[in-house]
């Protein structure tokens, strides 16, 4: 894996002011983004996964703002980027973002090909004629048949994973660095899901760019991802390879997360589960913020935040249980088998 | 929906999986007659239940049959309160009760869910989706029914809930001896769940078998599709994995029908003759077993 | 890069917390309580608006003055024609101010009680309608929306109504009818339910399939109960903002009416009848008064009632509550 | 398109004949001396009876409409009884065409382009000054009665710029009072919901995608948002001629405009009966012609909508 930064995160806060309180959404999440990989981020709805990728391209709501840290990217720190002006150049151009629902993603009155070639002559400074072609040519390099014709039709007349596939047109259509694919199959069907997939990774390997992945799937990660980056609260709690994230998971959220999925039950036996909600995140958090909802939580978790403990010089995570002092506590059935799979695969 | 057939045994969960636009809801509302089946017959407990039917058995359905629904957003009326969501079947079955018992029933029954008795006098507002999903379940429940269908009953919540709808939904089947018809669209929680499944695919049933059975001979090439598709949780298999894509023009129809076939011992298949010796033949190792 | 946990700072934690700590699972269950109602939620939003609370008190100090005012000491009857003592003439077209506080009208009747007299009247006419409205316009639109099968029906009659202009509608019943108290109720009734009808209409087909609904059929719960307790509570505020903005309206038609020739006869005080008389004589600028001080009473209701409307419609939508 | 237009023109025309044939019912039921006029007092009973006999309003309802379409089909629409008795009332409505006519479109033309305009611009700058003075425009034209506020206009239209209090065809000046009042109402009704779809298309998901894009905001209002939020706007169409003619029958009168509107009010002040069977005709007609341009002109924007209703859901 090649290891130069193309985005480095630090320390990142980011608030929201609702109704006259304030919601700190992103609670301090440093990140590191490397060079042609795949990283993934994967959190439950409210973890502020969306919004963190967001603010890599501007992209908060009106109410919200970042409060602290900073986003490098190219020599810039992108949190200090306030004016439109600065981010159309970075938008689409350097970083493009695919969101969850094909459906509602397209302008549903203006045809896909247009849709596409405006990126074109924006980016790249094409004539219309020259868009025109090239949105046909990469219609087709997305898998969609007949692009020519294809191109002057309403999104409607296309279905639920073209759709997907002309979105992504569109998003790679400048060249741009990042790529970020916000669930990009969460609204499709399972088949379409693993196509689609496998369109992005292909197109990844072709045009060399790098990708983030957010999601709630871990199944999904699974397939596409170098790199994952668990998420909870508003903080990143474990980053490592696809590989240590799955057979070496260190953070208690991470096993919930991983063992609470039907694919590593067993029948006729309880799924590993958690109880509880997510914290709210008007309120302050003190200490670990997924402690309440740990039934093997340390006192020292309701008191400090941990910091995040080194495993191996790719594997983080911030949990108290990395500490030499703490009691030794066993990760669940699920994962321990996961792990000793993988162990005897590798032997 | 074209004509679909199979039987639900008392006391199993029957899984029924199919993608958006399969028709596996409506054959759910079907049963519950919120939509009117346009031909065939709906049995239960061996009597005809479509159709116009007489108001003692209407009222013995009711009771019979419950549902959990998909959205736990739209599921529960957000202008009354938990109190009376849940006990919203009791005044048809049990008009004579008083309010006192009402609420006793109603706490019981949140508490069997893991709520507290206290949220009865709450608005749902106030909860969130997995306990929302729960004081639905309580909601069915109550009734104390033979048969719950449950319609994507996890598919909105979020991935740290879904496992603990799923165990209560387990643990209840256990200690009430409840039938399920399972409908989803992801197999993995299907397999899970479920003693038995079927597939269905555009409004038809392609194959119906055993859980374990299906996920390790799947004849039928749509099945298949659909298994090399889930996801799996281990990077190093993931990334191997083959995807195999469905089409439906693989058939050759033209000289014999396809008709829905015993293959194996409780294996039935939408298949003509010479499909069914083929698949049987081909009888392919399923991914999962590699390992 | 990554934060290494800090050593020295790591060292000064007491080793004693590292225990585990006491567990309760109900604790995240506890999680999302908030003590939510949604009336006193929708009244709290309603209140919060500074707009609205001007409105409210204003609106209600006017009605309560209005019904009040020919109790209070010292009003003059609003359809007595009053002579000057001294010459035996009328007091025609007197000046606002001293022995009466806003004039008198061509023939010499006590502007201030016509006015108050006047309001009276067409607010009568404004709530009957509205309630009138509200009443036809909720049966039709329940039963237009919630039985299937008269659906088609239903649909071609309010077409049929609807395709016809209002104003002419409206003039064509009071035209046919007398010019009468009633005969400006029931016109305006018979043109201005088809709105509500329709609103309450569209509003039940949406609520009609939400899965609630089908979770209480499959409770067996009877349609009246479903319609009681599932789709009204949906509608309240909508039926109330309607037959809010109602009122303003009628008070429009009735102005309207009554430039025609429609409206009722002179002998009735009511802001129709005075604003058009005021528009006899406007182009006056000394007898001007005679047209303002209605008008302004009646923009004052009419803002009042439909600012009040919206500010409810808007607090009632629970996407607003916190 | 066509094919579309085709079925929503025959579905018009059978909502016409029921609303002509309604309105036709209904109007038998106008007060009788509306046939007679200032006879009326001095007519013997029997002399009552002859003169309805004559008129044929003693047939069964039925034949009576029958009588009354095949005189429609030929373009005859009766004779007035009193306006100007017995002149053919096509006669009398025929000069008064153009005024009604040209003032109407003048007054949507004129509602549209401000109308739209403000919406946009409010949409634009939502919660700014620009934002605050529409709605309280919005909210003065929808609460106060148009029969009242346009009073006002005229007084301090003819007070205040010394505009011409009446209509005069040969005075161009006079024709700007009319004119503004007819379109107010359009403007406000314009501008509140133009505004309201604007926001609606700006919280989509394809303006968040326009933007992830590089689109600068004045390109996705220009291109996509304004784009989108003119369909809807359409259905408003007719919706506004129905205003304006209810609208125009005050003005017209108002200012003395020699059109329909204004000689609606006068015929019904003189009791006419005949005369406002054919106006009120002509009235409903042109809403039912303003229902279905809207709807052309939503499929015209919109081919989603000539497509669904024909193929069934997706």
């Amino acid at each position: 894996m090649n290891s130069t930064t193309v985005l480095e995160v630090r320390d990142l806060v980011v608030k929201f002011r609702l109704r006259g309180r304030v919601l700190t959404a992103i609670r301090g999440a440093s990140l590191e983004l490397y060079e042609g990989e795949a990283l993934a981020i994967v959190g439950e709805s409210g973890s502020g996964k969306s919004v963190f990728t967001k603010t890599f391209i501007g992209m908060l709501d009106q109410n919200g703002w970042v409060d602290s840290g900073s986003i490098d990217f190219e020599g810039r720190d992108l949190t200090r980027q306030r004016t439109e002006g600065e981010w159309m150049g970075l938008r689409g151009r350097k970083i493009a973002m695919v969101f969850q629902d094909p459906m509602t993603s397209l302008n549903p009155l203006v045809p896909v090909g247009r849709q596409i070639g405006e990126v074109l002559t924006l980016h790249k400074g094409m004539t219309k004629d020259q868009a025109r072609s090239a949105v046909v040519e990469l219609l087709d390099r997305v898998g969609i048949p007949e692009p020519a014709s294809r191109s002057r039709q309403l999104p409607h007349e296309y279905s639920g994973g073209m759709r997907q596939r002309a979105v992504i047109a569109m998003a790679i259509a400048a060249g741009p660095r990042i790529l970020i694919c916000d669930e990009p199959t969460t609204a499709l069907d399972v088949t379409i899901q693993a196509q689609i997939l496998k369109l992005v990774k292909a197109l990844q390997k072709d045009f060399g760019f790098t990708t983030i992945y957010i999601t709630h799937d871990l199944g999904v990660v699974a397939n596409v991802a170098d790199r994952v980056a668990v998420m909870y609260a508003g903080k990143i709690v474990e980053t490592g390879t696809a590989e240590e994230i799955f057979y070496d998971a260190r953070h208690p959220y991470t096993w919930a997360l991983l063992s609470s999925l039907p694919q590593l039950g067993v029948k006729g036996q309880n799924l590993y589960s958690i109880a509880g909600t997510p914290p709210n995140l008007f309120n302050e958090i003190k200490g670990d913020a997924f402690a309440p909802r740990n039934p093997r939580a340390q006192k020292i978790d309701f008191e400090y935040e941990p910091p995040m403990f080194e495993v191996s010089p790719t594997h983080h995570a911030a949990t108290w249980l990395l500490d030499p002092r703490s009691p030794k506590v066993d990760p669940p059935p699920a994962i321990q088998a996961m792990r000793a799979r993988y162990q005897g695969r590798a032997s | 929906m074209k004509a679909v057939s199979f039987q639900i045994y008392k006391g199993e969960t029957f899984g029924l999986v199919g993608e958006s636009g399969s028709g596996k809801t409506t054959i759910g509302r079907a049963i519950i007659r919120i939509n009117e089946a346009s031909g065939g017959q709906i049995l239960f407990r061996g009597k005809r239940i479509d159709g116009r039917i007489e108001a003692a058995l209407d009222r013995e359905l009711i009771q019979g049959i419950q549902m959990i629904f998909q959205d736990p957003l739209s599921s529960l009326n957000e202008r009354a309160k938990v109190d009376y969501i849940v006990s919203e079947g009791l005044y048809q079955t049990k008009p004579g009760l008083s309010g006192a018992q009402r609420l006793s029933i109603v706490e019981k029954a949140l508490l069997e869910v893991g709520l507290l008795p206290e949220f009865a006098s709450r608005f749902p507002h106030e909860f969130s989706g997995g306990q929302r999903q729960r004081i639905g379940i309580a909601r069915s429940l109550v009734m104390e029914p033979e048969l719950i269908i449950a319609d994507e009953p996890i598919s909105a919540l979020d991935v740290s809930i879904r496992a603990q709808v799923l165990n209560l939904l387990s643990r209840l089947q256990k200690e009430k001896g409840l039938t399920y018809l399972f409908i989803a669209h992801d197999l993995s929680v299907v397999r899970f769940i479920s003693d038995r499944i079927a597939v269905i695919n555009r409004g038809e049933l392609v194959e119906l078998a055993d859980s374990e059975e299906l996920f390790t001979r799947p004849l039928h090439p749509y099945t298949r599709a659909l298994l090399s598709a889930i996801p799996i949780p281990d990077p190093i298999q993931e990334r191997n994995k083959e995807i195999l894509i469905y089409d439906p023009s693989c058939h050759d129809y033209s000289k014999e029908k396809p008709a829905w076939r015993e293959a194996m011992r409780g294996h039935w298949v939408l298949a003509n003759g010479q499909e069914v010796d083929s698949y049987l033949k081909l009888a392919p190792i399923p991914a999962t077993e590699q390992t | 890069m990554m934060r290494a946990p800090d050593a020295e700072a790591m060292k000064a934690i007491d080793s004693r917390l590292f225990e585990f700590a006491d567990y309760d699972a109900s604790a995240g269950e506890r999680a999302g309580y908030s003590n939510y109602s949604y009336w006193r939620s929708t009244l709290g939003m309603f209140l919060a608006k500074r707009s609205s609370r001007l409105f409210l008190w204003m609106l209600g100090i006017l009605l309560l003055f209005t019904f009040v005012q020919p109790f209070l000491p010292g009003q003059r009857d609003p359809t007595t024609i009053f002579n000057d003592p001294a010459t035996g003439m009328q007091y025609r077209n007197v000046p606002p101010g001293g022995q009466f506080w806003l004039g008198t009208n061509s023939i010499g009747q006590d502007l201030w009680a016509r006015i108050w007299s006047g309001t009276r009247t067409s607010l009568l006419i404004g709530l009957s309608v509205g309630l009138a409205e509200m009443l036809i316009g909720i049966a039709f639109g329940a039963l237009w929306g919630y039985v299937r099968r008269l659906d088609r029906v239903m649909t071609e009659i309010y077409n049929v109504l609807d395709n016809i202009p209002t104003t002419v509608l409206l003039m064509l019943l009071a035209y046919i009818m007398k010019p009468s108290f009633q005969t400006m109720v029931i016109a305006m009734c018979s043109v201005g339910w088809l709105g509500l009808a329709r609103f309450v209409r569209n509003q039940i087909v949406i609520i009609r399939d939400r899965e609630y609904n089908l979770a209480s059929r499959c409770l067996g719960t009877p349609t009246r109960r479903i319609i009681a307790k599932n789709l009204l509570p949906y509608l309240v505020s909508v039926i109330m903002l309607q037959t809010a903005l109602s009122i303003p309206g009628t008070i429009g038609w009735e102005v309207f009416l009554t430039y025609i020739g429609l409206g009722l006869p002179v002998s009735i005080p009511s802001l129709g009848n005075l604003v058009n008389e005021g528009r006899m004589i406007m182009m006056s600028e000394e007898l001007r008064y005679q047209l303002i001080f209605p008008t302004v009473l009646l923009s004052i209701i009419t803002i009042s009632f439909y600012v009040l409307g919206n500010a409810f419609s808007d607090a009632s939508d629970p996407r607003n509550h916190t | 398109m066509l094919r579309y237009a085709f079925k929503r023109l025959s579905q018009s025309l059978v909502t016409l004949f029921i609303v002509v044939s309604f309105v036709f019912l209904l109007m038998r039921l106008l007060p009788i001396e509306g046939y007679f006029g200032d006879r009326f007092q001095k007519m013997s009973k029997e002399a009552i009876q002859a003169g309805l006999q004559k008129m044929g309003l003693l047939d069964p309802w039925y034949q009576q409409l029958g009588h009354f379409y095949s005189d429609l089909l030929r373009g005859d629409l009766g004779v007035s009884n009193i306006y100007r008795r017995d002149v053919p009332i096509t006669k009398i409505l025929a000069p008064r065409i153009p005024y009604s006519v040209g003032f109407g479109l003048v007054a949507v033309v004129v509602a549209m382009s401000v109308g739209l305009t403000m919406g946009v611009s409010m949409a634009k700058h939502k919660d700014r000054i620009q934002d605050r003075l529409g709605t309280f425009y919005i909210v003065f034209a929808h609460a106060v009665p148009l029969a009242v506020y346009l009073l006002f206009v005229q007084l301090y239209g003819t007070s205040l710029f010394k505009l011409p209090l009446l209509f005069d065809k040969y005075q161009p000046l006079s024709w700007i009072l009319p004119g503004i009042s007819m379109s107010l109402n359009g403007i406000a009704f314009y501008a509140m919901w133009m505004r309201r779809y604007m926001v609606d298309e700006l919280s989509k998901d394809y303006v968040k995608l326009a933007r992830a894009k590089g689109l600068s905001s004045g390109a996705i209002m220009v291109r996509h948002v304004m784009r989108n939020a003119y369909v809807p706007m359409a259905q408003y169409l007719p919706a506004a001629i129905l205003t304006t003619i209810g609208g125009s029958i005050y003005i017209e009168s108002l200012y003395s405009i020699p059109g329909m509107g204004g000689l609606l009010v006068d015929v019904i002040q003189r009791q006419d009966n005949t005369m406002v069977q054919a106006l009120v005709l002509i009235f409903s007609s042109i809403g039912i012609l303003g229902l279905f341009l809207g709807d052309l002109l939503m499929a015209f924007f919109d081919p989603r909508i000539r497509l669904v209703k024909g193929e069934g859901s997706r």
